[in-house]
């Protein structure tokens, strides 16, 4: 079956979902896996957006995560103050999905800068929540596509905290949440689920290999015993992401 | 009707002057591009731009060269890509040097809901563990007298002056605002002065039978403006949808800087208002927006007399 | 209809046990004295009673001697006087000893603000030069690292359930309150159960077609008790006024210990609910309770697909 | 001209309020007289309760500081979040009302417990949000009866700060507000126009005399070098209370 990258990594977040009732959703690709998440496994799944939206039904695809859909028809709408502390800081989000310009081994993500902070290769747009959200949501899926560029050994910025230096750093620091559980990319999935927290390759894209994989990420991966294929997307899947989530398929 | 009714050229002229901080806030939504064009034409410098997402509004007035330095917690063409003109002043130093002081988004609403209570600080479960506070040392850590734990802090803002959009309001200032409340009501009690921006002026009686509602109140508000339209090409919710065209067509003109002053030369400077700028956007892109209708049930507060 | 519709008796039965500590709030309204008649009722013992205002509602409990603690801000019978029932307990140790936790008012909105936000404490500015930090040894200082100045610290609050009366929620606890909004959302998101008590039980569309009033999410509401009246004789905006003939009747009442026990014995003991209750009370009773009609405008959020 | 006591505090409240614009209102005698001074001299006088309402617009005296008439038709009700932190501790009301069972020489007052904290010999109210209305409004007028029992020498409890011990202590401690300026009672008017910030006898009820007031004061009373007399109510006044702001004459 013929599906794109996009679409790879929205039905395999979307299935990584499966289980979790509270949601931070970012726009984009997360907000698509999670929307085709609450369509498929996860009816009861609630949305909450930075924006100050919780329990949104869009009835079409959000432009942004301030979109007028994602209030009409809303649980609740409140200010930014409640959604930062009661529930984002309260502890009621279950998981969020992040990305980044750049990721290090143990999750850490940079999108703040490339380059010197002072002079600047390029300006990123910064925290925005996620410098809170990974240390407050209960647990983190990063969502990114896996390129040389974005997968270093050493972050230009630590913008939001993923195990920090590895092990129970985390605890250490006294962070709330658990951070970051799973790297879901175009070409292959990661997890931490190892004393060291450290990035691990679990599922190969069909045409990767573990060299190919290696090749475009900036330190010795660390693979496991035995790595699988990742699933394809479902005719199901597919359909509903081109017909209901992106009929325009701007995240193809 | 009293003397806080201005038109936006008024407001401007009284209450911005050259080196003040401006907060024309509303999180994705209510951003008043009126004010913000408006400011660009009287020519104001030096000013400090304060906004959690400066979005193209302040793109717009960086490439316009209203501003020195910029106060956020995240810059993005929200669902497009970059602030291309802010990027260039800070990567370029183009039409001249822009100075940040960054925040996450919870560090903005803390450093609002602090000016806005009086208090000497605000804290939050963030920043330990990033790069953030070794780049802005306003950022800092406060131990818990309790637990000893360290937890971190933003102290208070005050803008000179906070433009804030909203749906209705009367001629005292009071304001109904429904939707994305943003932090709206934080900024405008932390703001020296408050200029109050709605689709609507209403009678007090509307304000009056639905209290709850109001987030702002006239106790707080220098001026009201009447500015339908106004917080174009974003939106207002229940009154016009968000011209996606427009947040898109920017990320070319924005790229370039040459097309960038011609879209300022013919939608800020050569028109005279936001009137100006309505008639040249033409009835047929502002019908487009009209979204359909979802309307609240209403609540009985009751008379007791 | 999900399993979160409970009848009060339920409610108490699955979230009050002996030694619990229990918020019932509601600023002077939206007092659910349902829910402190159905604990008298089912004798539990050893609560700790946890109120701004420890009110008729506290005063009727501890009177019934289910407290061994309260937390509290104001101990008055509001615009009658003392609350004889408490003073008897603290001054006369009757029914037996009440240990008593006290704040002001700020400092209470405090307590149940840091618990809703999880932080280790909430800045105010008060107590410093009172009394009340040297006999409340959780009222404490700390420093700003901004000034130096110093600022008084209260520690969160984690009641083990709150009952918050509101006007309507649906199935799902998802909740609308319109009128003194109180502490009840930050109670709410403090506490490790909540029990939402309403007037009427709504669509949830009827909650989304206004999601600005929903106070309440119902992913913190474990339980939703259908209880019409249940705050008389306090009252509910827009639904009944408070019985004002009650509160100054409980003064003679409650200065006399066996009168106090004859009221419990009569409306609350014998009779099995709140239904009982409002028999015994009279319809005539409660038809002078009825508000005149005040109705909010309706808003539009349109509708964006 | 025949009046009580009350009437004679509540029209002496009154006329101190002019000039006001936002007045922090408690129930009871300052609540009639707030209101006898919007309807008088000062129409734009904005009413704050401390249960969350601004600008309350009350169809009937209301029964409590959380009465229903003060919500229906007021500015804006909110929580007591942003009550306590926007408008008091912002710093947005001019003049707070406050009472008690017992105030010093300095103004500091009492409404916690007479006799020992632990083994009260009287359990009062506490202070509601009397301590912080007294620390942050921008100052305080005090309104009791004046009776020997609560003008005394030594507060058993000092609930809510007044001038503390004097002078400059208020400033040297901190607080954003001036603290009392006047005590309004039934017999006499103070207020604290001198370096000391102690109490000073202004005005007399027209049966007292300066020692009939020294005799149920529990300190030697600083006391004005011409003191003047009260002044009455006057027709319209009165007939203002009696016949709409207290018709039941609950606080005759």
């Amino acid at each position: 079956m013929d599906y794109s990258a996009s679409e790879l990594m929205i039905v395999n977040a979307a299935r990584a979902l499966q289980g979790n009732r509270v949601v931070f959703v970012g726009v984009g690709l997360p907000n698509i896996a999670c929307n085709l998440a609450r369509r498929t496994h996860s009816p009861e799944m609630e949305l909450v957006y930075e924006s100050g939206v919780f329990g949104a039904r869009p009835a079409r695809l959000p432009l942004s995560i301030g979109d007028p859909t994602l209030v009409s028809g809303a649980t609740a709408v409140g200010n930014m103050l409640d959604l930062f502390t009661l529930y984002l800081q309260g502890g009621l989000v279950d998981v969020a999905l992040l990305g980044g310009a750049q990721i290090d081994r143990y999750g850490n993500l940079n999108t703040t800068v490339i380059g010197d902070y002072e002079q600047p290769k390029v300006r990123l747009p910064g925290s925005g929540g996620a410098c809170e959200i990974a240390i407050n949501a209960g647990k983190i899926f990063i969502i990114m596509r896996l390129r040389r560029r974005a997968f270093v050994e050493a972050l230009d910025f630590r913008t939001s905290p993923g195990h920090l230096d590895g092990g129970d750093a985390r605890q250490q620091i006294g962070y709330p949440g658990a951070g970051p559980e799973r790297v879901i990319t175009d070409r292959a999935l990661f997890n931490f689920d190892n004393t060291e927290r450290e990035m691990t390759l679990v599922e190969l894209a069909p045409e990767e290999t573990v060299e190919s994989i290696q090749a475009d990420v900036g330190w010795a991966l660390r693979v496991h015993p035995n790595v699988r294929t990742m699933r394809g997307p479902s005719q199901d899947e597919l359909s509903m992401i081109r017909e209901e989530l992106d009929p325009q398929g701007l995240y193809r | 009707m009293n003397g806080k009714i201005l038109s936006m050229q008024q407001a401007v002229a009284r209450y911005v002057g050259d080196g003040d901080s401006v907060a024309i806030e509303g999180f994705t939504a209510f951003i008043c591009f009126a004010a913000a064009h408006e400011i660009i034409r009287q020519r104001r410098r030096d000013l400090t731009l304060i906004r959690m997402t400066p979005d193209l509004v302040y793109d717009q007035m960086v490439a316009a060269g209203v501003a020195e330095r910029l106060i956020f917690s995240y810059l993005g063409n929200p669902g497009v890509g970059s602030l291309h003109c802010i990027r260039r002043a800070v990567e370029d130093e183009i039409p001249h040097p822009l100075a940040l002081e960054e925040y996450s988004h919870f560090g903005m609403v803390g450093r609002y809901t602090a000016g806005a209570s009086r208090l000497p600080f605000f804290p939050l479960q963030s920043y330990a563990g990033t790069d953030l506070p070794a780049v802005n040392e306003k950022i800092r850590f406060v131990a818990s007298p309790y637990s000893g734990e360290e937890i971190a802090v933003v102290p208070p803002l005050h803008p000179d002056v906070a433009f804030i959009h909203a749906q209705r309001a009367d001629t005292a200032g009071n304001t109904h605002l429904w939707g994305l409340l943003g932090m709206q009501k934080e900024v405008s009690f932390a703001s020296r002065h408050v200029v109050v921006v709605v689709e609507e002026i209403v009678d007090e009686e509307v304000i009056r039978r639905d209290p709850n509602r109001t987030l702002i109140p006239g106790l707080i508000v220098d001026a009201v403006v009447h500015e339908p339209y106004g917080a174009h090409p974003s939106y207002v919710q229940g009154y016009y949808d968000r011209d996606n065209r427009f947040y898109l067509d920017w990320d070319p003109i924005s790229r370039d800087r040459e097309a960038t002053e011609a879209w300022l030369e013919e939608w800020v400077y050569s028109v005279a208002d936001r009137a100006g700028y309505l008639t040249q956007l033409g009835d047929e892109r502002l019908a487009g927006l009209a979204p359909g209708r979802m309307v609240a049930d209403g609540v009985n507060y009751g008379r007791y007399d």
